[in-house]
């Protein structure tokens, strides 16, 4: 199966900056005789526009974390890219990920730049706070190495972070105050694109909105583009433009934000939804039965059709492709259905 | 109280228990020796001269006097402590009247230099290249060292040093096998002195060496196959850092702490290969000093040199404990 | 031999490395700067011990290592020495001393004339005040060296002139004089005017010490490692200098300690070190093979070794069942294969001993060579029947064993042989064992020998280790042997703890040596005086050196009490000698298996004219205090690398 | 289990290098129960004779075949680290487990038991209490007290690992659920305590070997039983590298070395087998 060609009606005025293309990432192991293919990133195709927010979604172990690092180019070995292309475009200049490492990787920062997961401890934890900075971002900047310093502290001002954290080692700060500080290093460049791995879900609530707040501010202020992931719907609502759905490795459903969750497509896409708790509902949410599939071995047809409520008996031997529906993009089926199920 | 000062009192506390419990344990155990010094003093003297049977029960009980070795085990016990405070071991019984202590010091700096030597090149070449074997996987040199160096690894101190001894004394004896400087060369900060020394050291250094540096590898190695799969460098890899800045900086800095530990907890047995390694090849130490005291049945030097040797490592890990928080900043801050 | 291929190869690229080291002279680059500021050519090197007390230097207080690292050797000196190697009047010498010691009738007087013109190497002349002091001091403080046997015997003693020292003894004792006969050791005269100015000679490390004899102490190793002596510029007012017609060319003797055995052989090949010893016959073999033009033995060839004045013996503790049995160690001894043992522990190269005396020196004419046909005749009755179990032909069988490695170094001549090999031993009789098991009310089950009390009869024997390697060697083939023939015998490294277990009683069946002679003399009392059974202790008390088997018997007291009063020159020594030497065949209270044979090659590189078989002028290991008369005696090779 | 040996061996170079040498050396070990002669005994050959057809490995000084006492000295020699690293692995697991999931007092009193052990240097103290003991010191009683001096750096390993899991989720559920102490280290946290305990146990057989080498090379053991370091001994006795009789100890340090990498590469490749951590970091999240 070759990529689905883009017929989203929002891409009218802004070229895209990310474009994902059939992009196919497996993990291959020969483990000890036993030859094992995970099919974590399974035919995916995307793209994103300048200045907007893009949320992926999905249950944990569903592949929306082997699709973030995939397009940021941050998989090791054995996931492995098995098709599919993942270019960038910043200003006329596209970058092929999985081409050209090595212009990939002078672009990184300047250009692109990435939250990890559990950013907790992407910080090195025995040398200063300002090392890491200088290490990432210096050679970037072309300022010496005053300027460079009163940048970075300005830029931490800005983000409402004290100056001095910079003298700082990394177990002397808080959790919520290391998120920042990855936040901060991830966009001291003002990169074109910023991918974000989970970048919220370690924090307490509290701290989760500050910071969110915070990733929405800096997008308007620098006109990035920001892809991010998380399983966290509500994180979804408040910031993305447009969110995808990931179930077993595949998009499943894409849309404008509020166009999914007012009228999801797919019903894993309702069911997520409909899972969130709401101000005065005090009815226990129905739990979806079944656990999502393993991926070395899917289910055959609809990888949903085992838990799904809907199914047919052509979900469990045809797959559906990814066709546009209303605002959005929805692989199911049964699509028009779901609102009335 | 701060995270460092409690981390310094927890350090002292456990020095001073080491001491205790390890001086307590030698001195039960070497008292528990069957060798009675008297008796060894007496066939030494003995052995070789005429000897009227009469005056052998004489001497027997003029040397017991000597050697103060009256009174009850309890005695003995609290009287050792109080002269050990003072670093008083009492007289040598096979090198009698000399004290113990003045033997031990005559021998604690040839044993304090080559184990120092030995221990800084080992732990620095091992560790410099487990972790490149571990960061750079591929590289074929790399590779071939370290499969020799594991290969190494197993062979026990005594073989290493043999094969030496034969190699550079026998089949192409280009080095001295015996001894810790040339002969009437009077110690001085002199060329010829030093040179002297410098080659007395190569055999028996190089046999430490060769013996402790593949445990360093190994482990090093295996710590930065782990590391480099930690956020932080996976991330510095991602944010375009030098490649060589995430080994020395992401990936060595952090695999050198628990290493920096590994050395202290392995005085202890680096101690131990320093006797072998002294006994083969006649070095002028403490663990030559040691052999001879059991081999003598001489157990005050005995006592003298494992309690010296406990006090030793104690110190050594101790001094290591202080530098680690100038190494790692969570310890230096709690 | 790939092995010396090897060798050869390493050794080729050796010289091709360094090229004008070691082509030139053939001697490793170690070798010519050897010792900082001493000529090579003019320092004879000597295995010195493993490092002790190097700041010692009181012979006479308890303090080790002083004793074996030319202290003893070089700087003291006292009246006699008898050469442990020599025959008759030869073997005797008058140092101190003028003539023999002068007893009165009753033995309860000893005078001695001393040489005159002596002086000690600080200036001070020599005197019988020395003497005098010498006795009384030690006799004031217990923990000095002689002090006990001074206690035990002197009543009075006094300089009657300069030269003249007469001691008041408290009974009769007509050997006291051996306590200042150097055999290995002996009494050392104190240099008076030197301690009468200490306050305690016991604490006082005489360092640096003043010397009596020809050497004087140049310098030493704090560590202990070596010890440099160097050649008095009076040395002629030494008693040993008033024999030499000729300055010595042994400037320096250097006391250096090298080590283990291999790296003794390695360090004399490489002629770093002149003369060595306690190496296993083994290294003995590789230096003659691979270095023997430039060395020079005991014997020329095949066996090499030097035999020592001392016995290694099975010892069986008599205090112990069923050891006090005599038929229970014929026995053992009947089960014994000397071939295998001679084999096992020196590779053939033994001197056997059949007899309860050291085959050394003048024990061979004394007293070997007259008691062989006794021996010949000798039966014992193993219950059922009697045998003679003397083999006089053991050194042929021996020589026709090691004739294919040794060729043309073994003789044919049994005389020659005898030299060689020892005299004979007694036949490997199984059959007569068992009858004499039989005898002491042992049985047999299947291959297992059954005390009479119906439990197995097993030995643990007792070796003392890599101090003395060939023994314990002998031991295994011993306990293999037992073992074979139904007496299962498990060997124990005593290591350290032997002297002392040998000494307490703690074990059942050792070996050793408990007998020890003058060599150069037929006189036993060197040993026998301890076996009197007045010193023998009970079980569990420790046991005064010597009679270690604690044997007691109302004939051998007899001989001893007989031996006493007579003088050490008195024909009668002899006859007595071979009284206990009967009564030790027949009673077998230990085993005597050789002399201890010692390895102990000279490098010739540097010196020549060292002591041999043919002119055995002095003993030949490192640590004899007659090695001085060596020393003195040496040549520098005229061949010897030049000094650089 | 034959199915993961044969795919262990098919597919993973370092297991199937591993597996033939200790596999090879175990054999050769094993083969001392068929040897021709008694190991104990000597002179029954002809003395240095070295190697040949006749005699593969030539003979010893003491006219014994290096073949047959080889094999004899490996299987005493493995049979003595074998035992010293089962009992210092019972120790280093009984210590560390209970430290690391009980914490507090305990903890810090069983970790401080154990770094003083770990700074007294061994090798003097083996020595003593082989002086001490004499000839009642067999080798199970050496093993034994090797084993109480081998087991403190494991401690420390596995006391880090049952840390770590003393906070995870199904140990909380474990402790709810009811189970008692040893029920969940025994059942719950041994499975993640196993490769530390298998991976440190290459390592004290290693110590272990090393020890008896040293000791038997100084003569500090049994004599009369053959074992590696007993072939140096008797060796050295003869001076025989001296002497030239190199295969008397070449041979022996060739086997115990080949022996050595077997089982390094046995630990290392089993080790990621059974790792359900890195087997886990294999499959992705």
């Amino acid at each position: 199966m070759l990529s689905v060609v883009e017929k989203t009606p929002l891409s009218v005025d802004a070229a895209p900056v990310l474009k994902v293309e059939g992009l196919k990432a497996y993990y291959q192991m020969n483990y000890f005789g036993v030859r094992r293919e995970v099919r974590a990133v399974d035919d995916v195709t995307l793209t994103i526009k300048r200045n907007e927010i893009y949320g992926i979604a999905g249950e944990s172990s569903s592949g929306k974390s082997s699709l973030i690092k995939t397009i940021a180019g941050a998989i090791t070995p054995p996931l492995r890219v098995v098709e599919g292309s993942v270019k960038f475009d910043f200003g006329g200049k596209v970058l092929d990920v999985y081409g050209e490492p090595e212009r990939m990787k002078k672009a990184r920062w300047q250009h692109l730049s990435y939250i990890m997961q559990g950013s907790m401890n992407v910080l090195n934890p025995v040398r200063k706070v300002k090392h890491a900075f200088h290490d990432f971002a210096f050679e970037h900047m072309g300022l010496s190495e005053r300027a460079f310093r009163e940048r970075v502290e300005k830029h931490l001002q800005r983000i409402g972070l004290d100056p001095r954290v910079l003298e700082s080692f990394p177990h002397q700060l808080s959790g919520g105050m290391r998120q920042r500080l990855t936040i901060a290093l991830a966009t001291v460049c003002e990169p074109d694109f910023i991918i974000a791995d989970e970048p919220t879900t370690a924090l307490d609530v509290l701290v989760q909105q500050d910071v969110l707040a915070l990733i929405k501010d800096i997008q308007r202020r620098m006109g990035a583009s920001i892809i991010f992931v998380t399983h966290d719907m509500t994180v979804h609502a408040a910031i993305a433009d447009r969110i995808g759905i990931v179930y077993a490795g595949r998009l499943v459903e894409e849309g404008p934000t509020l166009d999914v969750f007012r009228q999801p497509q797919h019903p894993y896409t309702a069911h997520l939804i409909a899972s969130l708790p709401r101000l005065g509902d005090k009815t226990r949410r129905s739990a979806l039965p079944g656990k999502p599939p393993n991926l070395a071995e899917p289910p055959s047809g609809c990888r949903f059709h085992p838990r799904c409520p809907l199914a047919i008996d052509k979900c469990k031997t045809d797959n559906p492709p990814l066709e546009n529906r209303l605002s959005g993009r929805v692989a199911c089926w049964r699509a028009g259905e779901v609102a009335a199920a | 109280m701060d995270g460092f000062a409690k981390y310094l009192v927890r350090r002292l506390f456990q020095f001073f228990l080491v001491i205790f419990l390890g001086v307590s344990l030698a001195f039960v155990i070497t008292k528990l020796s069957p060798v009675d010094p008297v008796e060894q003093s007496v066939s030494l003297m003995t052995n070789f001269g005429a000897t009227d049977p009469r005056a052998v029960e004489l001497m027997r009980e003029a040397l017991q006097e000597l050697y103060g070795l009256k009174g009850s085990m309890i005695e003995q016990y609290v009287g050792f402590w109080g002269r050990v405070v003072q670093g008083d071991f009492g007289p040598s019984l096979s090198s009698f009247p000399t004290p113990v202590m003045s033997l031990i010091m005559s021998a604690l700096p040839w044993t304090v230099g080559l184990l120092t030597l030995a221990l800084i090149i080992t732990w620095t070449l091992g560790n410099l290249l487990g972790a490149l074997a571990g960061y750079y996987r591929n590289n074929t040199l790399l590779k071939l060292s370290g499969a020799a160096i594991m290969a190494l690894h197993p062979v026990p101190a005594y073989i290493i040093g043999l094969v030496l001894l034969l190699a550079f004394g026998f089949i192409w004896p280009v080095l001295p096998i015996s001894g810790g400087a040339q002969m009437n060369l009077q110690p001085a900060f002199s060329f010829d002195y030093i040179r002297s020394l410098i080659l007395h050291g190569t055999l028996p250094a190089l046999t430490l060496v060769l013996v402790g540096i593949g445990s360093w590898f190994i482990s090093m190695r295996s710590l930065v196959s782990n590391i480099v799969t930690d956020d932080h460098v996976v991330y510095a890899e991602l944010g375009g850092v030098k490649s060589s800045k995430i080994f020395s900086q992401y990936v060595a800095r952090n695999a050198l702490l628990p290493q920096l530990t590994g050395l202290a907890l392995s005085l202890g047995n680096v101690f131990g290969g320093a006797v072998i390694t002294e006994f083969l090849f006649n070095y002028p130490g403490v663990g030559r000093l040691l052999i001879q005291g059991i081999y003598r049945g001489d157990y005050s030097l005995v006592l003298g040199v494992t309690t010296m040797s406990i006090v030793a490592v104690a110190v050594a890990v101790f001094i290591i404990d202080l530098i680690y928080p100038l190494i790692d900043p969570r310890v230096r801050h709690g | 031999m790939l092995f010396r291929k090897l060798v050869a190869t390493a050794l080729a690229i050796a010289k091709v490395a360094m090229p004008v080291a070691i082509a030139a002279t053939a001697v490793p680059v170690a070798a010519q700067d050897f010792i900082a500021g001493i000529p090579r050519n003019e320092a004879l090197i000597i295995q010195g011990p493993a490092a002790q007390n190097a700041e010692w230097f009181n012979l006479w207080a308890p303090g080790g290592g002083a004793s074996t690292n030319g202290l003893q050797q070089l700087t003291a000196d006292t009246f006699w020495f008898i050469n442990p190697e020599g025959v008759g009047d030869a073997a005797w010498t008058n140092a101190l001393a003028t003539e023999k010691p002068i007893y009165n009738d009753d033995f309860t007087q000893m005078t001695v004339k001393l040489r005159d013109g002596i002086f000690w190497s600080d200036g001070v002349q020599f005197s019988a005040d020395d003497v005098v002091y010498t006795v009384e001091t030690q006799v004031e403080h217990a923990g000095m060296g002689w002090s006990a046997p001074f206690t035990v015997n002197v009543e009075s003693v006094e300089a009657t002139d300069p030269l003249t020292v007469v001691f008041n003894l408290k009974e009769p004792n007509s050997r006291f004089h051996t306590l200042f006969t150097v055999r290995w050791n002996a009494a050392w005269i104190m240099p008076k005017h030197v301690f009468e100015k200490v306050e305690d000679p016991l604490t006082y490390n005489a360092n640096p010490p003043v010397s009596l004899s020809a050497y004087v102490l140049d310098s030493y190793d704090s560590a202990g490692n070596w010890v440099i002596w160097k050649l008095r510029e009076d040395w002629q007012r030494t008693s040993i200098g008033m024999t030499l017609d000729k300055a010595p060319d042994v400037k320096y003797v250097v006391y250096r300690n090298a080590g283990n055995p291999d790296a003794r052989v390695i360090e004399q090949m490489n002629h770093n070190l002149d003369v060595i010893n306690d190496i296993a016959p083994e290294g003995m073999f590789t230096i003659a093979r691979d270095a023997r033009e430039t060395t020079a033995s005991w014997f020329p060839g095949f066996p090499f070794a030097h035999p020592d004045p001392t016995l290694p013996s099975v010892l069986f503790n008599h205090q112990r069942e069923p050891y006090a049995n005599k038929d229970v160690r014929w026995a053992l001894a009947l089960m014994i294969d000397i071939r295998a043992v001679a084999m096992g522990s020196y590779r053939g190269a033994a001197n056997l001993a059949a007899l309860s005396v050291p085959p050394t020196g003048t024990a061979v004419v004394d007293y070997y060579e007259p008691m062989q046909e006794w021996l010949n005749g000798y039966e014992l009755n193993t219950g059922t029947r009697t045998i003679k179990p003397y083999d006089q032909t053991v050194p042929q069988q021996i020589a026709a064993l090691v004739k294919p490695q040794w060729g043309e170094d073994i003789p044919d001549d049994p005389a020659q042989l005898a030299k060689m090999f020892g005299n004979g031993w007694w036949k490997q009789d199984v059959q007569a064992a068992a009858e004499l098991l039989q005898k002491a009310g042992f049985t047999k089950n299947g291959n297992q020998w059954m005390k009479p009390d119906g439990t197995p009869f097993t030995i643990k024997l007792m070796v003392e280790g890599d101090n003395v390697p060939t023994l314990a060697r002998a031991g295994t083939i011993i306990a293999q042997q037992w073992s074979m023939e139904g007496v299962q015998t498990t060997v124990d490294v005593a290591g350290p703890t032997n002297g002392q277990r040998l000494g307490g009683g703690d074990f059942d069946v050792a070996i050793y040596w408990t007998v020890e002679t003058w060599g150069g003399h037929p006189d036993l009392s060197f040993f026998l005086e301890s076996y009197h059974s007045d010193f023998v202790k009970p079980a569990g008390e420790t046991q005064p050196p010597r009679n270690l088997t604690r044997w007691t018997d109302e004939r051998l007291d007899q001989i001893i009490e007989a031996n006493r009063v007579i003088g050490f020159d008195a024909p009668q020594v002899t006859q007595l000698g071979m009284d206990y030497l009967k009564l030790a065949v027949e009673e077998m209270p230990f085993i005597p298996l050789m002399a201890y044979n010692k390895f102990a090659p000279f490098d010739t590189t540097y010196w020549t004219g060292y002591p041999s078989a043919e002119n055995p002028y002095s003993a030949s290991g490192p640590f004899w205090s007659n090695l001085r008369y060596m020393v003195v005696a040496l040549e520098a090779n005229p061949n010897a690398p030049a000094a650089q | 289990m034959f199915k993961i040996l044969r795919d262990l061996l098919r597919y993973n170079r370092e297991f199937a290098i591993g597996f033939v040498l200790t596999l090879g050396v175990f054999l050769f070990a094993l083969a001392h129960f068929w040897a021709p002669m008694p190991d104990s005994a000597i002179y029954l050959l002809p003395p240095d004779m070295p190697p040949s057809a006749q005699y593969w490995f030539g003979t010893t000084s003491r006219g014994q075949d290096v073949l047959w006492q080889m094999s004899s000295a490996i299987w005493n020699t493995m049979l003595f680290g074998i035992t010293v690293t089962i009992l210092s692995r019972l120790l280093a697991v009984a210590v560390g487990m209970i430290s690391g999931y009980l914490g507090g007092k305990w903890d810090e009193a069983l970790m401080t038991l154990n770094d003083t052990m770990i700074a007294l240097p061994n090798i003097p103290i083996l020595l003593l209490v082989y002086f001490v003991m004499r000839d009642s010191m067999s080798w199970p009683v050496l093993a034994a007290t090797a084993a109480l001096l081998g087991w403190n750096y494991d401690a420390r390993l596995i006391r880090s690992v049952t840390l770590s899991l003393r906070n995870r989720e199904f140990t909380r559920h474990a402790v709810f659920a009811g189970m008692s102490v040893p029920q969940i280290l025994i059942r719950q946290h041994l499975p993640y305590v196993m490769p530390v305990i298998f991976f440190t146990a290459m390592n004290n057989l290693i110590w272990a070997i090393g020890l008896e080498v040293t000791l038997s090379v100084l003569g500090f053991s049994d004599i009369n039983r053959p074992t590696i370091g007993g072939m140096i001994y008797w060796a050295n006795q003869h001076q025989a590298i001296i002497a030239g009789i190199w295969w008397w100890i070449v041979f022996p340090i060739i086997a115990i070395v080949l022996l050595f990498l077997g089982l390094f590469l046995l630990a290392i490749s089993v080790n990621e087998y059974i790792d359900p951590r890195s087997r886990l970091s294999r499959m992705g999240a």
